[in-house]
């Protein structure tokens, strides 16, 4: 199965991974595993959720003892026992879950463990003045003075990336580091990597984002079910083929396909949810907001546009300043998520790690916990029925996991967040705020969680989309609204959009359309 | 999450703040309150404490807590008054033994918690017992010291501002003024802080955190028998029954002061300002003087009730959010 | 004329009689029309050293206090001295360089408590030459100095006996819970081998008397029950029959105290050295002696 | 059994070694478990007669049911230490409670004692249930108070409760004006000093409370919720939960837990000592909890585990009691067990014993 690749810039690989194996209990991460990164390319993994890819990585950063196999580095084994040793060979790493501290500000995010130090002692002035202009690169104008944990998780995602361009590497490895990220933000990450790849460094790159692989990628090593399916030239292998590799088996070509999921006659019912002058002080400016049954709802807006901040509103996760709900044309007041789940709303957080999964409950009690928030605590739903519901949408989600009583920190990240949208489906709301709910999960999942989704509008759940992946909006979305400076900027029926006029408005100008075009070649 | 962003800074003002009105409405109660020696009578009298509050200021940022330093404390002044009395050792001599012996019973406990995994709140705990233990090995009884250096820094006076302040004094506010340089300017203090925010994510940033860890706690260590220094430079004895409790003094001066329990956190000036309530409480009462003993409990609890609840209070009208 | 202002500082309000000595001194000085500044120490020596200094703030007449412990003392002593207000201690002594700090002491005397205890069992003993007396003890709290003199003067005066000896001896720290608990212990592995019991107080002692009933003895009987105090829980022991003696440390220390402190403000010459009226009450005399317990 | 993982059982036992012993060894309760059989064995081995147990007045009597009844009110507050320390929070204030209610009891059913023509009579104040209803109540309500500080006003744990732990017991003081109450009731004597078939009655009183307690996490969400709000407050928070009333239930939970404990100090002494009883209980129980497995951080936790903690500290007590260890070195034996039993239950150590071994 395995092609051979003949590189000819540089017949030595940077970094050699051979018979890379590791188990957990009751699970067989990687099986003999092999990677070669060369010096100046962008490499690209791919895999499914839960084939192994980040815990490659962390085999190869030191998080993780291997149980056999070695690592080289410029031909010489090297066993890196931790992050810091790792770092000190010249590897720097994005994680998939953001692993900083929120209670730093932003700057020391970027530099804690290597600060400028002036007299001895930490220069914060320049530290801050740097920081800003580490930013400045990903266009990114922030307050690096704020603590961290003031920022959505795109920004944080970014705080994250700059901190490993930071560090003078030569391996640098990106976890998922785009799946919170817009269109536009992926692409001046892209140029800073082509930047960087240009002055030799070897980059490792982990996406579900077909696009974004083929836009950046030299080659691509695929990964299914533990163990490395192999080695290709980005150029030689087509997006069907390279589909097919990851599942194993042909694909259905609908998962590549960008036709819309329905033909959009579908019809509504009155109005499930209204809002009026909704707003909050610093967050979101008054918005009037309604969302009909059985519609599909997308929000879309570049990065802090405001869509979290209308959506923790619509929920009571945040106290609305200004304005009124009414559900079913009754007024009601949120000031808690609860009162909100007591009407039927249920809400998919865009941060997994914060504020939705409880790491060491199993996935089976993270299924059904909102479930039984509502239910009430004194009617425990009968354990019977606990572990029918999960493996249900376990089966149904495709959720990788080696049973519904693991711990659901130890899955996968896009596992995890399947079990988390799994949480809200089980509540069978009448009306669904999905914010990013397909953050990190694998096209074909992406796929069938779409189909599954639409399926459940069609039988007359309201859902409320939000995702920075445009084209997901644009396929699935029965009406647009488009955010901007944390306010509505305009509403549009389906198909009033496309690829291309979807971004002018977004943006509010035409600047982004030429450039983001780059990416999709 | 985002409704602890600016608290601790906001908490240490408003603790400030507090204080003041509690002078202020003490002093009008209570003629002779507000006069400058009773202010660095507050000073001279916990001294102590305050170096004991900024080591565990460090220990509470990075999550962690230490139960043993009121013990270790009491163990430096019979280790010293021990050597002083018994074996006549010279004094400069018995300070540098009893501080290395502090830091070198924090970094053990430090180790203990990191490399076995073991919870702080045991691991201090045992190590409270021990030291408290350690001391009756040594005498139960209490050893008096006369030794010239330190009855010369128990008695000097040191003139300031029309009233006077004691060496301890000086060397507790140098040791304040030390650790806010080194939270703030070291990369020591960085981690220490990194470490309270979320270990996990330290350690992925790759910074020493079990080395750091180590540190926080010898620091504390240390913190806790230069406690015990200034303690016996107060008392002149070294007594195993000394300073009981001192561990929550400390742990409730460093969070009144604004810090968080749960790590992250908190500024090493707040340990001033949470100690200096803790004084005033007791000067206030002491002004008093008709409460029984029982009432004086119950004015303790009333006091840190309104102060802690009036701060509380103060912060949530800044800032709420979830 | 202005009414004299003293300053007393307490150990805090850790048993009855602690609790009882605070009343006797309250109440002295309110019929003595003495201005009395209290403060409790909660048990902590630097509380007490804080209090001392803020009644030098307050430039009271006179300071009186009953140490935690007996050393450490001699400062703060020599700020009052420096401000010119003499010192009565209470209770319990200090141990100070200059004995010049303070004026007089007046209280009880632990040693001699001890001894006291220890001389009423060499009577018994004498008394009954043929039971074997193994003795077992409760101490007070590890370090404290009742605890350290109680020891030492049982110990000074019932060495002289071969026949007597402690098998046992374990902290009760004063407290009736820890001295049941305890003795609990000990009845379990020693049994019938403990004829005496020698506890440092008498809540420790009423304690103890229940672990021995519960194990189906007869306290004051089966086991001699010696302690020190006299408290009225005492008292009420020994007329059921249940402790065999408690020798008095009388904490009715208010009114001498307020006489002393007149005088030494007025600056009459003071012994150095008061010793307070204690006695020994047997079992015997414990009804007659009921309704004149005051504490 | 462990009450967090009702689904304990229904995990796949992992493939690798599926043997009993590792089982046994892997359960989170192995270790305590483990620790406890040791103090045991030292016990039995160092102590003549520790097992022996004989009938007397038609009980059971021996050590063992000594150190059963001494830690039966360290079992009560250990549980309800358990439910507040899953949530992320501490309550120190646990002494004072049992000062509170202790003394509340003690003083309504109290009474003196009157020398009656020399003969020593015995007065009751009020009836027993109204008397130690009230105790409960006054327990509970101190409960509500932390709960209130905690949950409604956000103060952290340490300090809302650190000011009950003050002038809660500065509050039973004054009830008591400082003295010691004794109480000349038998009935009351019960709770404390009674026994049912042959054993204590404060073992009857442990087991109902951790049965009540163990089927409300087993038959209700209360488990889960309850770990969920100790693991991620926020997620749980927007799950729906109520995490306010939840983390005040627990406050209360665990302060009447106190206030039953205190009832059983003060029927056993048969006194209220309010300087003195409870102290530095609050301390013992923590430390049960998280011998027991518990970690301070919230989430998991494990009800049999604080059992079987409290269990560990007062076998300990008693061996150190028995064995003739001079009071000077108490602490220093405390301590050194206490850490032993700690290492034995860290993953890390026995890696490096293994690697050594290896
Ligand atoms: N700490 C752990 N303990 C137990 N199992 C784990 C652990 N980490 C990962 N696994 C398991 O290893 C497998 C591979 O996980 P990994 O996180 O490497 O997947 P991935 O390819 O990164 O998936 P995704 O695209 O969803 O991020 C999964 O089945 C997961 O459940
Ligand atoms: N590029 C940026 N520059 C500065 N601030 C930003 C930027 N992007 C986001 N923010 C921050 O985002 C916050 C609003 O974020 P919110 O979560 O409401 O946005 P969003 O539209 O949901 O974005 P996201 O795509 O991150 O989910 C603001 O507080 C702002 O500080
Ligand atoms: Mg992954
Ligand atoms: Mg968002």
């Amino acid at each position: 199965m395995n092609t051979q690749v003949n590189h000819d810039a540089a017949p030595v690989p940077l970094l050699e991974l051979r018979g890379i194996s590791k188990s957990f209990p009751g699970v067989k991460a990687l099986s003999n595993v092999a990677l070669r990164l060369y010096p100046g390319e962008v490499h690209t993994l791919m895999g499914q959720n839960g084939a192994g890819k980040s815990t490659l990585i962390k085999v190869l950063t030191g998080v993780y003892t291997p149980d056999s196999g070695e690592i080289m580095l410029d031909g010489k084994p090297i066993a890196p026992a931790s992050t810091s040793d790792a770092q000190a060979l010249g590897i720097s790493t994005v994680y998939q879950e953001v692993n900083l501290c929120p209670n730093l500000s932003v700057a020391e995010n970027i530099f804690i463990g290597r600060y400028p130090r002036r007299f001895g002692a930490i220069d914060w002035r320049s530290m801050q003045q740097q920081a800003r202009a580490l930013l400045q690169q990903l266009q990114i104008d922030i307050d690096v003075t704020a603590q961290l944990s003031a920022f959505p998780l795109a920004i944080q995602q970014m705080v994250a990336i700059s901190r490993a361009l930071n560090i003078s590497a030569r391996v640098l490895i990106l976890d998922e580091p785009t799946s919170s990220l817009d269109e536009a933000e992926v692409n001046l990450l892209f140029s800073v990597l082509r930047r960087l790849r240009e002055q030799g460094m070897a980059i490792l790159f982990v996406t579900h984002f077909l696009d974004q692989t083929y836009a950046i990628s030299d080659r691509i090593t695929v990964m299914r079910n533990g163990e490395r399916e192999g080695e290709y030239p980005c150029s030689e292998l087509s997006r069907l083929a390279l589909v097919n590799k990851m599942i194993g088996v042909a694909a259905d070509t609908q998962a590549l396909a960008d036709e819309p999921l329905h033909d959009g006659a579908a019809s509504f019912g009155p109005n499930v949810l209204e809002a009026e002058g909704l707003g909050r002080k610093g967050a979101l400016a008054p918005m009037d907001f309604h969302i009909r049954q059985g519609e599909l709802l997308g929000l879309a807006g570049l990065l802090g546009s405001g869509r979290t901040e209308l959506a923790r509103l619509l929920f009571g996760a945040d106290k609305a300043d200004t304005g009124s709900i009414r559900i079913n044309g009754k007024a009601r007041n949120f000031a808690v998520p609860r009162d909100a789940i007591a009407a039927d709303i249920g809400f998919c957080s865009e941060d997994r790690k914060h504020e939705g999964a409880i790491l060491s409950l199993s996935v089976r009690e993270n299924i059904i916990l909102a479930l039984q928030a509502r239910t009430g605590l004194l009617r425990a739903i009968p354990f019977k029925r606990q572990q029918a519901l999960a493996d249900e949408y376990v089966q149904a989600l495709g959720i990788k996991t080696a049973s519904i009583e693991t711990p659901i920190g130890s899955l996968s990240g896009g596992n995890q967040q399947k079990a988390l949208l799994a949480r809200w489906l089980v509540t069978n709301p009448k009306m669904l705020i999905l914010d990013e709910p397909t953050r990190g999960i694998d096209v074909r999942a992406k796929q069938e969680i779409m189909t599954y989704v639409t399926k459940l509008c069609r039988k007359g759940m309201a859902i409320l989309f939000i995702s920075s992946e445009l084209p997901e909006v644009l396929r699935c979305s029965d009406r647009i609204v488009v955010m901007r400076d944390r306010k509505a900027c305009g509403e549009y029926a389906r198909g009033e959009l496309d690829d291309t006029t979807v971004l002018q408005v977004i943006a509010g100008d035409a600047h982004a359309t030429g450039e983001v075009a780059g990416v999709a070649t | 999450m985002k409704g602890l962003l600016h608290t601790p800074y906001f908490t240490s003002l408003v603790t400030v703040l507090l204080l003041v009105v509690m002078l202020g409405l003490g002093g009008a109660m209570y003629p002779g309150l507000l006069s400058t020696q009773v202010i660095f009578n507050l000073l001279i009298d916990n001294a102590f404490l305050l170096v004991i509050a900024v080591g565990m200021t460090f220990v509470i940022v990075s999550g962690g807590i230490d139960l043993s330093v009121g013990s270790v404390l009491a163990l430096s002044t019979m280790i010293a008054a021990w050597l002083l009395q018994v074996a006549h050792w010279p004094p400069l001599l018995v300070i540098a033994t009893v501080l290395a012996l502090g830091c070198v019973f924090g970094a053990s406990m430090g180790a203990f918690i990191h490399y076995f995994k073991l919870q702080p709140f045991i691991v201090t705990l045992a190590g409270m017992f021990l030291a408290r233990g350690l001391c009756y090995l040594i005498s139960i009884n209490s050893i008096t010291i006369d030794d010239p250096l330190y009855v010369a820094m128990s008695q000097t006076q040191l003139q300031f501002l029309g009233g006077f302040v004691s060496p301890g004094v000086v060397i507790a506010v140098i040791t304040l003024l030390a650790a806010v340089w080194l939270a703030h300017a070291t990369p020591f203090g960085r981690a220490v802080y990194a470490i309270g925010g979320n270990e996990q994510s330290a350690l992925m940033m790759g910074l020493p955190v079990g080395r750091t860890k180590v540190l926080i706690y010898a620091f504390s260590g240390f913190c806790a028998s230069l406690g015990g220094v200034l303690f016996s430079f107060y008392m002149l004895s070294g007594y195993g029954l000394h300073a009981q409790g001192t561990e929550l003094d400390a742990i409730a001066a460093v969070v009144i002061g604004g810090t968080l329990l749960s790590g992250g956190y908190g500024y090493v000036a707040g340990a001033l300002s949470g100690v200096l309530v803790l004084g005033t409480i007791q000067t206030l009462i002491a002004f008093d003087g008709t409460l029984s003993s029982w009432w004086t409990k119950i004015v303790i609890g009333g006091l840190l009730f309104v102060f802690c609840v009036v701060q509380r209070l103060m912060a949530m009208g800044q800032k709420k959010t979830v | 004329a202005k009414p004299l202002v003293m300053g007393f500082s307490q150990v805090g309000a850790e048993s009855e009689w602690r609790t009882a000595n605070t009343v006797s001194i309250k109440d002295a000085a309110k019929k003595d029309g003495v201005t009395l500044k209290f403060a409790d120490a909660q048990q902590k020596q630097e509380n007490q050293v804080k209090a001392l200094r803020s009644f030098i703030a307050q430039k009271v007449d006179v300071i009186a206090f009953s140490p935690v412990v007996e050393s450490g003392w001699d400062t703060v002593l020599r700020e009052a001295k420096a401000a010119k207000i003499p010192v009565i201690l209470t209770d319990r002594a200090v141990n100070v360089t200059d004995k010049s700090l303070y004026v007089t002491f007046i209280g009880s005397d632990f040693v001699e408590e001890g001894r006291r205890a220890g001389q009423w069992l060499m009577e018994y003993a004498k008394k009954n030459p043929d039971t074997p007396l193994n003795i077992v003890e409760l101490q007070g709290t590890v370090g404290s100095a009742p605890a350290i003199d109680r020891k030492e003067g049982f110990q000074e005066v019932i060495g002289k006996n071969p026949k007597l000896k402690i098998i046992r001896s374990q902290t009760g720290d004063f407290t009736r819970a820890k001295g049941k608990e305890v003795m609990e212990a000990f009845l379990k592995a020693e049994g019938k081998k403990i004829n005496v019991l020698y506890a440092h107080n008498d809540d420790m002692a009423i304690g103890a008397i229940q672990a021995i009933e519960e194990a189906g003895m007869k306290p004051g009987k089966d086991i001699i029950i010696i302690s020190i105090d006299g408290v009225k829980g005492a008292f009420e022991a020994m007329i059921a029959g249940k402790l065999n003696v408690t020798v008095e440390c009388s904490p009715l220390l208010g009114p001498q105290l307020m006489s002393i402190a007149r005088d030494v403000v007025a600056g009459k010459p003071v012994p150095k050295r008061i010793t307070t009226e204690e006695g020994v009450f047997p079992a015997e005399v414990a009804a007659k002696e009921f309704p004149n317990r005051k504490y | 059994m462990t009450i967090s993982t009702p689904a304990g059982a229904a995990r796949p036992a992992t493939t690798s070694d599926g043997s009993v012993l590792h089982t046994i060894l892997t359960h989170p309760l192995g270790r305590p478990v483990g620790a406890l059989v040791l103090l045991l064995l030292v016990a039995f081995f160092t102590i003549p007669g520790f097992f022996h147990l004989e009938v007397r007045d038609g009980h059971l009597y021996g050590s063992v049911i000594d150190i059963i009844n001494r830690a039966a009110p360290l079992m009560l507050a250990a549980l309800g230490m358990t439910l507040v320390i899953a949530t992320r929070g501490i309550d120190i204030s646990v002494g004072a409670v049992v000062a509170l209610s202790g003394t509340v009891a003690a003083m309504l059913i109290g009474g003196t004692m009157v020398m009656d023509n020399g003969v020593p009579t015995y007065v009751s104040n009020m009836p027993m249930g109204w008397a130690l209803a009230a105790a409960l109540g006054a327990a509970l309500l101190c409960g509500a108070w932390n709960g209130v500080l905690v949950a409604g006003l956000g103060l952290q744990p340490i300090v809302a409760t650190l000011i009950l732990m003050v002038a809660g017991r500065g509050l039973a003081q004054l009830l008591t004006d400082g003295q010691i109450v004794t109480v000349y009731y038998k009935p009351f004597f019960f709770i404390g000093s009674g026994y049912l078939f042959g054993l204590p009655f404060s073992l009857y009183l442990v087991a109902a409370v951790f049965i009540v307690t163990a089927l409300l996490m087993k038959k209700t969400a209360l488990g889960l919720f309850i770990q969920a709000v100790g693991i991620n407050p926020v997620a749980a928070r927007l799950a729906g939960i109520k995490t306010a009333s939840l983390i005040f239930f627990v406050y209360v939970f665990c302060a009447a837990c106190a206030g039953l404990s205190g009832l059983m100090i003060s029927s056993n002494i048969k006194s209220a000592d309010a300087n003195n009883a409870g102290l530095m209980l609050e301390l013992d129980a923590i430390l049960a909890v998280t011998l027991g497995g518990t970690s301070l951080a919230g989430g998991k936790f494990s009800l049999v585990g604080s059992m079987i903690g409290a269990l560990i500290i007062q076998t300990l007590t008693y061996t150190i009691y028995s064995l003739g260890v001079p009071p000077e070195v108490n602490m220093v034996v405390k301590s050194v067990v206490v850490f032993l039993v700690c290492m034995s239950q860290s993953s890390e150590f026995k890696q490096l014993l293994q690697r050594r071994k290896a």
